[in-house]
């Protein structure tokens, strides 16, 4: 499919499939076009051209919440929640956001499975940026969608609250088969999870493979990280030991 | 060296919510000190502080000595844009904050000395070659940028004049290893002397070894100070 | 405490002093037997809501009304029915008015508080479909109890049209154009050649006030029975739309475009939404509008004045925008002083406009919100005193101490701080030397002190001691994360020989956490 | 009190109507005031009861006069309403007194429609229909009588959009039609608030009439009209403002450039001693450009409440007021007034009647050297026409 | 004569446009819809006859009827006006804007209290000056000159004149200056202005007293053809206000092509014969909800639409 905005086109015949229980990692440089792509899976860009299909079915005119109801769910770049909520309010309206309405059961266990564990009487506003992004997870994975797009979901947390959300992942997809397509700078939850991974760049898909051969590929090098260092260096895991124990105080 | 930033038993937060509790923290001139923390932990709230955005009950706020009385009881903002006068410029978390403005007037904006003004142009072409992206955008509208795009924006406004004190929340959020690393030497190539910053971020990676020292940030407390020993 | 003796009246007394307020009473149920709650018939709905809590501090259980609205209602509403036929006409006629634009309010408040849009076309709505209802029963001789059939029908008729562009524009842009919309209904309306000869009103309308009773004392009586139903009509369709499904769905999608994107995200369609909300609000327009030409048995093109537009605009505001009841007592408030008032000439639009002023600075939403506004004021001020009383620095901040609703807690932790840097100036060399000797056995009466305190710690400040497997003699410690599930973490490889040497460590670490406490 | 109280419903925030209803009750003090003086009315003295009132909708009009129902005034005395059946229904329904200047042929048919229910309520002057007529026979007896030779004989009528000036332009209309001498020339519609008279004066040029007729109610725009025009008139014509110079701004804001223009009112101050008289003690009363007909109305309407009043012996007997009006014949200062039986409403000299003393003259004024003078009818004109500086 | 159309259609395009443009800057700068800007334009109105009042005797003492007379009457009248229509801002700045700005949801706020504040002023006109309406000083004299066939008024070239060196004034200081950078960062983002060193509070002020004397001047040049009356405001209010939103609120260049439209439909629907004067309030607000549907933020609205 191809998109162009504002004149300038961001997206050249991309073409990709996400099949179930896959997860699919979605990197570039920034401006590649990545959240676009996602703008336009979810149907809130149009493309001028190709097709979104969803479980066979074609969903290509479809609008965003119709998508939605049709199991595409999908999660922003920044933790959105509605500021006039509380974090229960929040999960009554989703449950009756279409028929069928859900349960308060099912809200529970969705809150349990994204590892939600705040007061309900809270306002969703005052949430950290890890718990929105939970909430918002709950919210989706309560409908029981048959894939999920990810914008970013690790920017902003450290590395034990990463490990937290690649087990959320990781279960989603084994237990529920739900098809992950991941966009992610913090390669170490990326190439940690991903089966495969596509690199976007100025619009145009210029590898795909497995994380570990596609992050060789030179290319691959010079669009993304030259110059930066292995994501995966030691000083990482030590940030977290240093704010987890201080936290014990 | 002397004390640029002086703040003492400082307790502040939003409404009903406290998030800052009774922290402490001088910074001295020619100092780059990051700031590390769980998520939540007040980084953002102490800097919103500091600039007047959010309005603290306890303690005091010095800069370069004299107290700048930015508490609770004359409204939040108030004093932002005097103590940004004085010499305080910080790039805020998340996007850049003009989304109305195209990339060369938003960047513009940042030049609010009378000096940066006149020569914004030049400053503006330094900015361009810090990020390389952003030449090509100039003349489109920020609000449609990607957010690597937006932060780079951001900061750059940031680095359009020279301010005694930066305050950076988080640059490398949200940006490719490449970009976030080129920021990070923009910010270490600016002149420190005389001046000093405080960096918020979560990928120590980027600060190790670079900055002098790392404060630890937890519930709102300052946790010990870590020399960049510790971490190597 | 005082509660060891709860039935002599004289310490029931100073109870209220602890901090309780007399007024609001609190029913004490018989904690042996259970209570139940009466439902709306045919709904999952209570007529009230009643919660069981459990008094903190006199350990009782109790039943609260959670929110006291519906008695308000029910009492201010009545005292209307009640006192209204007793006024002089002049004044029944004001009574009704009130109805009507108290009616007319409650549902533009759905509009622009519930469904976000800020239409300015709710008078026009109601003048055109009373128009339609009036012409129809002028001209066409249809009976006036159609009339109530055909208004709502012009009402969802001129609200759809009205609804289409309100996806598009946003704000101030669409008030404008339904501003337009008004402006044009006004110029057609009295540029109808037919209608000239009377200013373009339509008189003389068949109404359910008889013909020779209007304007007399049993027709005003018989017009105000029909504005109150008619409020009622009103406040149940708002009650229905506003807290039910579509309010709910509307709310998550309120304040920024980012909700917007959350809510599309689940799937709520709030477009869909507020479309219907605007639909249901024209239609019960609809029914004001034939209501009001029956009321008058007349309609005239004032009715799309910008200065009447304006007169109900400062009714919600100064009750309180986007809340039923503001709307209400906005209604209650301004058309008492521009109708009950009219002795007072000019100067009581000036009045009007003042008190408009005066609430929109002072108030942060309206007459209905200074109740809570004034509360949340006092609140903060005596937690700010109570913050004071704990010591300077003292555990508990003065807006934290709202929060916390068993005030024991606030007593609890100034204690333990006073505790905390009681034992602070325990600690010594001596001491620790003290412990490093003997960490077993019988210490000093301070040490002692020192690790009571300790044992009574919260489990997250607790260490563990770890026996390093396969070996007999080396230990490492553990720390608690202290929440279930997240599993002790070591402190730091540091190995110890001997388990007192370990328990020591444990010692020193304690310690550490408590000066740095 | 055992004040006798006569209501006065007035607009005094409204955007129209201010002006005239400030006059009236200033008529109307300045007669209680005498009457006061002289030991009022069956030995009690008068006090009056002014209201703010909404005259542009309905349900204002009606609060107005219910707030003097119930404040159980004897009588109600009102300029006009626009809307007059609310307000005639809500006085009816108390039986009140109530003396209007309403000058709407609306009062005349309602009164037909049901006497009974209406007994008590008079128009104090006729339906402004007479406007139509009466303007045009002026016309022709200026013609015939020489002091003015048309340069042609259409007639242009320039007309605002409520139903007021609507009946008076189709009235008019009416008359030049049965007329021969007159022939109908191009109609221009505006509608108020007229910013600028440019498009009207344009059009006026073009259609070039002998006669142009500015059919319209506002007094400051009809003298911004006035200085308008007076920078390009249209050579040779004559024109008439129909009614709203009357009230006192418009000398004062046309500052002299309203020198020449005509006017004309079913209901008006004559210039008669009693009108003189009357002229003279209210501008002492209330300095500045004195109005030409409310004023003068409000004092009459006083007067005829006390004279019936004094035949009825007791104001709270209502029907005996009315009857008292009904049968009263009597002259003020504007004109004689006794009340057609069906329609209880003024009679009009010369249209309806050729007495000069059995109905109140149409009069019509012309500005000279910045006075308002009545040229017509006789008896009762101070001056004779003059033309205009551009005719 | 069409050009006699198109002469009246400019003379009204003037004047709103005076009217739409203060409106317009104000939102675009401190984010409030100033619906006291009609009360400011009648009070400027009746300071400047006011003045003239007072100076009259004055004048016609010292210069008698000549030429610099004229010229004095109309630099008092127009002066006078200026100064009351800056101190009316000045208040409404005080009233309307220093206590609530930091509070939530300031738009509506401001939105209601300068509505509280011009219906409180028009009935305090109504209760100090009476009904009357009252008369200025043709600044431009009366009379008319011919130009190529057209014969113009004074009072009309003169207004056109005023306004548009005023507007071209206006429009460059907002686009090249940094005032004009600042007031557009302050629309988008109160909080980032303040970061970047712009006081919310202290530029407020001068664009209150510029946009005051706006409307006041409007009040000169409309009362050459009508008069100061206490609801002289509302007309031009509503113009303003709707030539502001339909030029897209905050766009300058918007508003000034919104008024020279709404000048011409006006001027001309006046002329269509079937039309007619009656039907120009009703033509154009179908224009503008057409342009409305058509493009949702005005001509030149600037789309502050942001992704997440
Ligand atoms: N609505 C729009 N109008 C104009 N240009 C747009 C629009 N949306 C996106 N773009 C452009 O498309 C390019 C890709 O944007 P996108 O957000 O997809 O990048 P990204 O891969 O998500 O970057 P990041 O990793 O920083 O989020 C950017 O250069 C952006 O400027
Ligand atoms: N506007 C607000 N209103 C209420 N609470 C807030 C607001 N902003 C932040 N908070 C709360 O204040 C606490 C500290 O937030 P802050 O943003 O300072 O943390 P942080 O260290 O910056 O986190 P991050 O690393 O995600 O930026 C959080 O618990 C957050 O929930
Ligand atoms: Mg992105
Ligand atoms: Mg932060």
């Amino acid at each position: 499919m191809s998109l162009s905005l504002g004149g300038r086109s961001i997206l050249q015949d991309v073409s990709l499939a996400v099949g179930q229980g896959e997860i699919l990692g979605l990197v570039g440089p920034n401006g590649a076009g990545k959240t676009s792509l996602f703008e336009v899976l979810s149907g809130r860009y149009a493309a001028q051209a190709g097709r979104v299909s969803l479980a066979g079915r074609d969903v290509t005119s479809a609008s965003f919440p119709e998508r939605a109801r049709l199991g595409m769910a999908r999660t922003f770049q920044s933790p959105v929640v509605p500021a006039a909520l509380t974090v229960g309010e929040t999960f009554r309206a989703t449950r009756k956001a279409y028929r069928p309405y859900l349960s308060a059961h099912d809200a529970e266990w969705a809150a349990r499975l994204a590892h939600l564990d705040v007061d309900w009487e809270r306002p969703a506003g005052t949430l950290d940026t890890f718990d929105r992004r939970k909430l918002l997870l709950a919210c989706l994975i309560m409908r029981r969608p048959s894939v999920l797009l990810m914008d970013e979901p690790a920017s902003g947390l450290i590395n034990t609250e990463i490990d937290e959300l690649d087990m959320i992942i990781r279960r989603l997809v084994d237990e529920y088969e739900i098809g992950v397509i991941l966009i992610e700078h913090r390669l170490e939850l990326l190439s940690a999870i991903a089966d495969r991974v596509v690199v976007l760049d100025l619009g145009e898909v210029i590898a795909r493979g497995a994380p570990e051969e596609v992050f060789r590929d030179p290319r691959v090098h010079a669009a993304y990280f030259e110059g930066a260092p292995d994501a995966r260096e030691p000083h990482a895991r030590e940030t977290a030991w240093l704010s987890c124990s201080r936290s014990a105080g | 060296m002397a004390e640029l930033l002086e703040i003492r038993r400082l307790t502040a937060g939003y409404g009903p919510l406290r998030v800052l509790h009774e922290v402490d923290l001088t910074v001295r001139a020619g100092e780059r000190i990051g700031l590390v923390g769980l998520n939540g932990h007040g980084k953002t709230t102490l800097f919103r502080a500091i600039t007047h955005m959010v309005g603290w009950q306890q303690g005091s706020i010095r800069l370069e000595g004299q107290e700048i009385g930015g508490t609770r009881s004359l409204g939040a903002g108030r004093r932002t844009s005097g103590i940004v006068r004085r010499g305080v410029a910080m790039a805020p978390q998340g996007d850049a904050i003009f989304p109305g403005l195209t990339v060369r007037q938003h960047l513009d904006c940042g030049a609010y000395t009378k000096l940066a003004w006149r020569e914004r142009r030049r400053r503006r072409e330094r900015i361009m070659e810090i990020f390389p992206p952003l030449r090509a955008l100039q003349s489109s509208l920020v609000g449609k940028l990607s957010g690597g795009e937006r932060r780079m924006v951001s900061l750059g406004r940031m680095l359009m004049v020279e301010a005694e004190l930066y305050l950076i929340d988080e640059p490398s959020l949200g940006l490719a290893p490449k970009i976030s690393r080129a920021v990070m030497d923009a910010v270490w190539s600016l002149p420190i002397e005389g001046r000093a910053m405080i960096i918020a971020e979560q990928n120590v990676s980027l600060l190790s070894g670079r900055v002098d020292r790392i404060i630890g940030m937890h519930a709102g407390r300052m946790r010990g100070e870590v020399g960049h020993v510790a971490l190597s | 405490m005082t509660d060891a003796r709860p039935h002599t009246p004289a310490t029931r007394k100073r109870l209220y002093k602890v901090g309780r307020r007399h007024h609001d009473y609190r029913i004490r149920p018989d904690g042996a037997k259970e209570w139940s709650r009466a439902r709306l018939p045919f709904t999952r709905r209570h007529w009230l809501k009643w919660r069981g809590v459990q008094n903190p501090r006199t350990l009782a259980r109790e039943r609260v009304l959670v929110d006291k609205k519906p008695l308000w209602w029910a009492l201010s509403l009545g005292a209307l029915l009640v006192v209204t036929p007793f006024l002089p006409n002049s004044m029944i006629n004001v009574a009704s008015i009130f109805c009507m634009y108290a009616a007319i309010n409650v549902l533009w408040t759905l509009i622009i508080g519930t469904a976000g849009i800020f239409s300015l076309a709710t008078l026009a709505v109601v003048g055109m479909s009373g128009y339609a209802a009036a012409a129809a029963n002028v001209y066409l001789g249809v009976p006036w109890p159609l009339m109530l059939l055909i208004g709502p029908l012009a009402g969802l008729l001129i609200g759809g049209i009205l609804a289409l562009p309100s996806t598009r524009l946003d704000g101030l842009y669409y008030a404008l154009l339904t501003m337009g919309v008004a402006e044009i209904c006004r110029i057609f309306v009295t540029q109808l050649r037919p209608l000239a000869p009377t200013n373009g009103s339509i008189n003389r309308v068949g109404s359910f006030i008889p013909e020779d009773w209007f304007l007399q004392r049993p027709g005003l009586m018989l017009g105000f029975a029909g504005a109150f139903v008619l409020l009622l009509g009103a406040l149940l369709v708002f009650r229905l739309v506003n807290s039910e499904r579509l309010g709910l769905l509307l709310r998550a999608a309120k304040t920024a475009r980012e909700d917007e994107a959350f809510s599309e995200a689940c799937g709520i369609d709030f477009r869909r939404a507020r479309m219907y909300v605007f639909l249901i609000s024209s239609a019960a327009l609809g029914v004001c509008g034939a209501f009001y030409a029956m009321y008058y048995r007349s309609i005239s093109p004032s009715i799309f004045s910008l200065d009447q537009l304006l007169l109900l605009f400062a009714m919600m505001v100064i009750g309180g925008l986007g809340r039923s009841e503001g709307a209400v007592l906005g209604a209650a408030v301004v058309i008492l002083i521009d109708r009950g008032l009219v002795e007072l000439g000019p100067l009581r639009i000036v009045l009007v406009a003042l008190i408009m002023g005066g609430v929109t600075i002072f108030a942060h939403e309206g007459l209905m919100g200074a109740h809570q506004q004034f509360r949340n004021f006092r609140n903060r001020k005596k937690s700010e005193r109570r913050a004071v009383r704990t010591e300077k620095g003292g555990e508990v901040m003065p807006e934290e101490a709202t929060e916390i609703a068993d005030k024991q807690e606030i007593y609890y932790r100034r204690f333990n701080k006073r505790l905390r840097d009681e034992l602070k100036t325990y600690i010594t060399p001596e001491l620790i030397e003290e412990h490093k000797r003997a960490p077993l056995g019988r210490h000093t009466d301070r040490l002692e002190r020192v690790l009571n305190f300790f044992r009574r710690g919260e489990m997250p400040d607790k260490y563990a001691i770890l026996r390093v497997e396969r070996s007999m003699d080396r230990f490492r410690i553990l720390a608690f994360s202290g929440e279930r599930g997240a599993p002790p973490r070591v402190v730091d490889d540091k190995e110890y020989r001997s388990l007192s040497e370990a328990y020591h460590a444990v010692f020193l670490l304690r310690v550490n956490d408590l000066l740095e406490s | 009190a055992d004040e006798i109280v006569i209501g006065v419903p007035a607009a005094q925030s409204g955007p129209v109507g201010v002006a005239d209803h400030q006059d009236w009750t200033n008529g109307v003090m300045m007669a209680i005031d005498e009457i006061n003086a002289n030991g009022g009315v069956l030995g009690r003295q008068l006090a009056t009861k002014v209201v703010d009132t909404d005259i542009l909708s309905p349900e204002g009009t009606v609060a107005g006069i219910q707030a003097l129902t119930d404040a159980g005034v004897d009588a109600i005395a009102s300029a006009f309403v626009l809307i007059p059946q609310p307000a005639m229904d809500a006085a009816a329904s108390s039986g009140v007194p109530y003396l209007h200047g309403n000058t709407q042929s609306s009062h005349n048919e309602l009164m037909k429609a049901d006497p009974e229910k209406y007994r008590n309520i008079f128009q104090l002057d006729v339906p402004e229909v007479w406007y139509g007529s009466g303007f045009i026979n002026f016309l022709t007896d200026l013609v015939e009588s020489g002091q003015w030779e048309p340069k042609n004989n259409c007639v242009h009528i320039v007309q605002e959009q409520i139903a007021y000036t609507q009946q008076i332009s189709k009235a008019t209309q009416e008359s030049i039609a049965e007329s021969e001498m007159w022939e109908q020339g191009p109609i221009t519609d505006i509608q108020f608030p007229v910013q600028d008279w440019a498009p009207v004066i344009r059009a006026l040029h073009e259609s070039d009439c002998a006669a142009l007729m500015i059919d319209h109610w506002v007094a400051a725009e009809l003298a911004a009209f006035a200085q308008q025009f007076a920078s390009d008139p249209v050579e040779g014509s004559l024109v008439y403002l129909q009614y709203g110079p009357s009230q006192p701004e418009f000398l004062d804001l046309a500052g002299g450039a309203a020198e020449g223009m005509i006017w004309g009112t079913v209901y008006g101050v004559y210039a008669d001693e009693k009108g003189t008289e009357f002229r003279e003690k209210y501008k002492a009363l209330y300095p500045g450009t004195m109005g030409m007909v409310y004023t003068g109305g409000g004092y009459d309407a006083v007067y005829m409440l006390k004279d019936a009043w004094e035949k009825a012996g007791d104001p709270k007997d209502y029907d005996a007021v009315g009857d008292a009006i009904r049968a009263m014949e009597f002259r003020g200062v504007n004109g004689f007034y006794k009340f057609d039986a069906e329609t209880q409403s003024g009679i009009s000299y010369p249209n309806m009647t050729d007495d000069p003393e059995a109905g109140q003259a149409h009069l019509f004024f012309q500005v000279q050297d910045d006075e308002h003078r009545i040229i017509a009818p006789e008896p009762y004109a101070e001056v004779p026409f003059k033309p205009a500086p551009w005719m | 004569m069409d050009l006699g159309i198109i002469v009246y259609a400019l003379n009204l395009a003037a004047i709103y446009g005076l009217m739409a443009i203060g409106i317009s800057i104000l939102w675009s700068s401190v984010g409030m819809i100033n619906m006291a800007h009609g009360a400011t334009f009648a009070v400027a109105g009746y300071g400047a006859w006011l003045a003239s009042e007072a100076m009259k005797p004055v004048i016609l003492a010292m210069l008698g009827k000549t030429m610099m007379a004229s010229l004095a009457t109309a630099g008092i009248v127009v002066g006078a006006a200026l100064l009351v229509g800056a101190l009316m801002g000045a208040l409404i700045y005080l009233l309307a804007f220093l206590p609530i700005h930091d509070k939530p949801n300031f738009a509506v706020r401001s939105l209601i209290v300068t509505l509280a504040i011009n219906i409180a002023t028009v009935q305090a006109l109504l209760f100090f000056f009476g009904p009357r309406s009252r008369s200025l000083p043709k600044i431009f004299g009366f009379g008319r000159f011919e130009v190529f066939g057209v014969s113009i008024r004074y009072d009309q070239a003169g207004t056109i004149l005023c306004t548009a060196i005023l507007l071209l004034v206006v429009l460059e200081w907002l686009r090249h200056s940094r005032k004009g950078l600042e007031i557009r960062a302050m629309m988008q983002n109160p909080e980032g202005a303040a970061l970047s060193g712009v006081s919310v509070r202290r530029t407020g002020l001068p664009i209150m007293m510029v946009t005051g004397m706006l409307a006041g001047m409007a009040a000169v040049l409309l009362s050459q053809t009508i008069f100061v009356s206490p609801t002289a405001g509302a007309i031009p209010l509503i113009k303003g206000l709707t030539i502001a939103l339909l030029g897209g609120l905050g766009s300058v260049p918007g508003a000034v092509l919104g008024a020279l439209l709404i000048g011409f439909i006006e001027a001309f629907t006046g002329i269509i014969p079937f039309l007619g004067q009656r039907y120009v309030m009703f033509v154009q607000f179908a224009f503008i909800i057409t342009v409305l549907v058509i493009r949702p933020r005005g001509l030149g609205g600037l789309l502050d639409e942001t992704r997440e």
